[in-house]
């Protein structure tokens, strides 16, 4: 069944629990909403950078599992990534999921179990969202 | 269905289960060979031209305003050709709402309203200062008489809901609506999207004052809608669109407009479009409307108790009286479940059908939503079934 | 014209001859066949279907989309689809005009306008008060630098004109214009449904802040139209048409819109004339507009000399840059005049040909336009100056 | 050739020498203007019921021949005709040119010689202007 390359453990488990989940009242941080009418995902994610480090990364997802856990685990990774780093991972991941040239070097950690999205292109909205919000709220600053 | 059908709508060829026609219909041969004969054949422009095949390509246009008028129960001239429906419940807005509504007026619409009929208002509230009124929705959603009472003042100047729904499937009682709208003096503006495929709609005997829908719900080509409007309402209204062939008189200064429908249908219109409109209309008037409906009522019933039997399955609208049914797989988002059916080459929705508010109401974020139609079978829906079916078991499988 | 281009256009086979391009083109096989397979084998609306079939009609709709930008030179963002040029224009009335003129702005117009796009600005006009100031055309009719420079003034907010005349053939020299405009703060809004069939258009190069095109004039679909909008434009811009599709969140009191294009994209959109489209620019650029200009204007360049070699006509535009012709047979009313050709199964058109205003200016009722394109040929130019002569004696015999 | 079917002696002759023509500045009488934009043609009839009796008709066109040479063939027809009368003339009339049903005993006089009209899709307005403004000058009575 080909739905196994999309429905991975790890995107289940953060799923299932999401980590950095809830937004803080804090002015340091930019925040960037995407809502996708189409299909009621609801997203923010929030950045706190210091000396061009992502010192803090958060999120509040609501919508399918792929739009969820891909919210999650963007915020594992980029905790502690300098900004330079952080943007050009988002771009690489972007360009992943949505079957375009990508730097296959690049190791996009945990994300990488996103690949399978490629093979489903009414899927790779969900995947991408979180990361769009990011590099968004990274481009406000 | 019987093998004509099947062989009608070459769509059906691919194997794949078509349940979307909510969003949008299949297309029978008869309209696709029409836009066929006139891209091909035609080529020309209407009204302008003088050769053969400019006054066959008019003729044909025109046949089918007048087939269009027959097919519901209204006069020629009160048929505007539009892209869409949502063009349609535009012009209304701009042309009726923005001109003859104030801050003293009050709106009623209902959440179950299409965004391309709420958000025109909404707009036309924005612009003129007044007020959106909500009628209250029974506990399945569907708008009862006498909630509607509730809402309808002195003030009420235009009420604008859909025939029916097509989130939730409901029938809407417009036609004592219309008679109680019409005791206050204001107009009525429905939405009949989903409707022109579903029933006899008899604009005489309804006396509703503006009536919109789209070609491609009803067998018909993309791009071209149509809106009817009253003729006494279309008279005294302003164009909304300007452009060529809409004019009589133009001078520096000054312009005078033609006689509806001529009015609001302002350049080249979408000819090819409105010639395959034609035969989707003779298509439903062939097969006859009542026996597509109730073909279609059955299917959809049988499609909704089978699902009502299932665990795991909430089905917002159990008494839809058309084609759509609205569920959700328990736990499982709209768009997961989605990827499952695609898989399966059955062609559902998810999402918000454009109709968030009806969403709001139900305390959800997304909903599936499986509309069967004449060219669908009983075979398909088991098939339906059993597919819902495995993917409750996938889910819970993986972990949902 | 060669043997392939014949097969390409299966409308030639009828024998007639076509001179009314400048009202609507021949489709070729490519894009009739284009949509012929959205309606036979995809039949799916766009953006909202998960399965397969939803997904390559999402795909070919935005292939669309960036093929139109690539041609135009323009980013695909700037490109918005629309019903036709006359929604295009109108588009702009409405979402810029509207809302960001006064009774201290003006409007600089000419009297070449088609209707579609000097009835949108007498409307704005009539609404916000901003003034209409006219080029004084030079007495070919003709549009100079030097008369746009006397009407512009530092009141100026919007110059609409054409690229190209549909009347007169002209082609206008926008990018001087839009350069002055634009040192005055003026926005410059294009008519460009006469040259984009003709012209390489680079909006880049030309810097203009709206241009408007439909496709039926260019070998594509009735029923689809475009609008190029500079993005800074766009982004600030409020929605036109409000519907499904072209909004984020709904709710009960406000309402937040997409970015540009989706946002002046409410409803279903004219998706198979979309694609149909797609393959219109790819058969103008295979075979190469520069080719088709140059072939174009020799057989236009021959017909007007032809015609000016015969006693008893009046060719209005002996300067055309481009395929359109405009004339009278002295002492004929277009009308009568055409009614001959018709005969002879020659396709020109009669009339004002929704331009009013040039007709005022030329000092004429009516006149007749031929317009040859790249299927057409040298040959029949020649049956055509046949025609026209014997028309002439026939119509003299009868005692006119 | 065909054309010839269209192109009467007769109408010719009206053509040249439109009767009834110029327009008078009198209140008693009712006008009805109406404007051809796609073919350019302008036809004002302008009428004088007395008596439900029409005491005069008056015709300014300007046009192709088959819409001038039609005002005035019915001005020379309708001068004297009771308006009901008159008012089935001008509908019977209307269904020849445009190929409908009519009344073959009816005796539209003058006004025959514009029954070749129809086999002239293009030509059936020209024709028909003056006779609907007619029309409407009486209903707007
Ligand atoms: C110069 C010009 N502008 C605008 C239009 C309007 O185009 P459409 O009728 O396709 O909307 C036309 C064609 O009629 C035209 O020739
Ligand atoms: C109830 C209803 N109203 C309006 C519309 C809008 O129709 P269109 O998108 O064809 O303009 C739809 C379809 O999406 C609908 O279902």
């Amino acid at each position: 069944m080909n739905l196994d390359n999309l429905y991975r453990e790890i995107i289940m488990e953060h799923y299932k629990n999401p980590r950095n989940k809830g937004l803080l009242d804090d002015e340091r941080y930019h925040k960037i909403r995407i809502k996708n009418p189409s299909c009621g995902d609801d997203i923010t994610i929030q950045t706190l950078v210091e000396d061009d480090i992502i010192k803090d990364c958060r999120q509040e997802a609501t919508g399918c599992s792929i739009s969820v856990a891909s919210a999650s685990v963007l915020t594992e990774i980029m905790i502690g990534k300098p900004v330079e780093e952080a943007l050009s991972l988002a771009e690489n991941f972007l360009n992943m999921v949505s079957n375009k040239e990508f730097n296959h070097d690049m190791d996009l950690e945990e994300a990488e179990v996103f690949s399978g999205v490629k093979q489903f292109p009414a899927r790779i909205k969900c995947a991408s969202i979180a990361w769009v919000a990011f590099k968004d709220s990274l481009e406000s600053e | 269905m019987n093998e004509k059908i099947f062989n009608d709508f070459p769509q059906l060829k691919s194997g794949m289960i078509y349940f979307d026609t909510a969003a949008t219909s299949l297309k029978p041969l008869s309209v696709i060979e029409a836009v066929n004969h006139y891209n091909k054949d035609l080529s020309s422009n209407i009204n302008r031209g003088m050769y053969d095949k400019g006054i066959e390509t008019t003729e044909l246009y025109e046949e089918t305003r007048v087939k269009i008028a027959h097919f519901i129960n209204a006069k020629s001239e009160e048929i505007i050709f539009t892209r869409g429906a949502t063009s349609s419940l535009n012009l209304v807005a701009y042309s009726w709402g923005l001109n003859n509504l104030d801050k003293d007026s009050e709106i009623i619409i209902s959440e179950q309203e299409h965004h391309s009929q709420f958000l025109p208002w909404q707009f036309v509230s924005k612009k003129t200062g007044a007020k959106i009124k909500f009628i209250e929705l029974d506990r399945f959603g569907r708008i009862t008489v006498e909630a509607f009472k509730k809402t309808l003042t002195s003030k009420t100047k235009v009420v604008a809901i859909n025939y029916v729904s097509n989130v939730l499937g409901y029938v809407n009682p417009i036609k004592e609506i219309t008679e109680l709208a019409h005791e206050v003096g204001a107009i009525v503006v429905i939405d009949g999207a989903q409707a022109v495929q579903h029933l006899k709609v008899d604009l005489k005997s309804l006396n509703i004052d503006f009536f919109a829908f789209s070609g491609h719900k009803m067998l018909g080509p993309t791009g071209i809608g149509v809106l009817y409007g009253k003729s006494s309402h279309l008279k005294v209204m302003q164009p909304f669109e300007y452009g060529g062939d809409m004019n009589e008189d133009v001078e520096k200064d000054i312009s005078t407009w033609k006689k509806a429908p001529q009015k609001f249908e302002a350049g080249t219109m979408p000819i090819g479009s409105v010639i395959g409109l034609g035969k989707a209309v003779d298509y439903i008037e062939n097969l006859g409307i009542e026996n597509i409906d109730e073909y279609t009522k059955k299917l959809s019933r049988y499609l909704c108790d089978e699902l009502l039997k299932l665990e795991g399955v909430t089905v917002y609208n159990p008494y839809s009286d058309s084609g759509v049914i609205t569920y959700n797989l328990n736990g499982i988002p709209a768009h997961d479940a989605i990827s499952y059916y695609a898989e399966k080459k059955i062609a559902i929705r998810s999402g918000q059908h454009c109709a968030k508010l009806i969403h709001d109401f139900l305390g959800i974020h997304s909903s599936l939503r499986a509309t069967v139609y004449l060219y669908n079978t009983l075979d398909e829906v088991n098939t339906f079934i059993e597919v819902t079916k495995k993917a409750i078991e996938y889910f819970k499988e993986i972990g949902f």
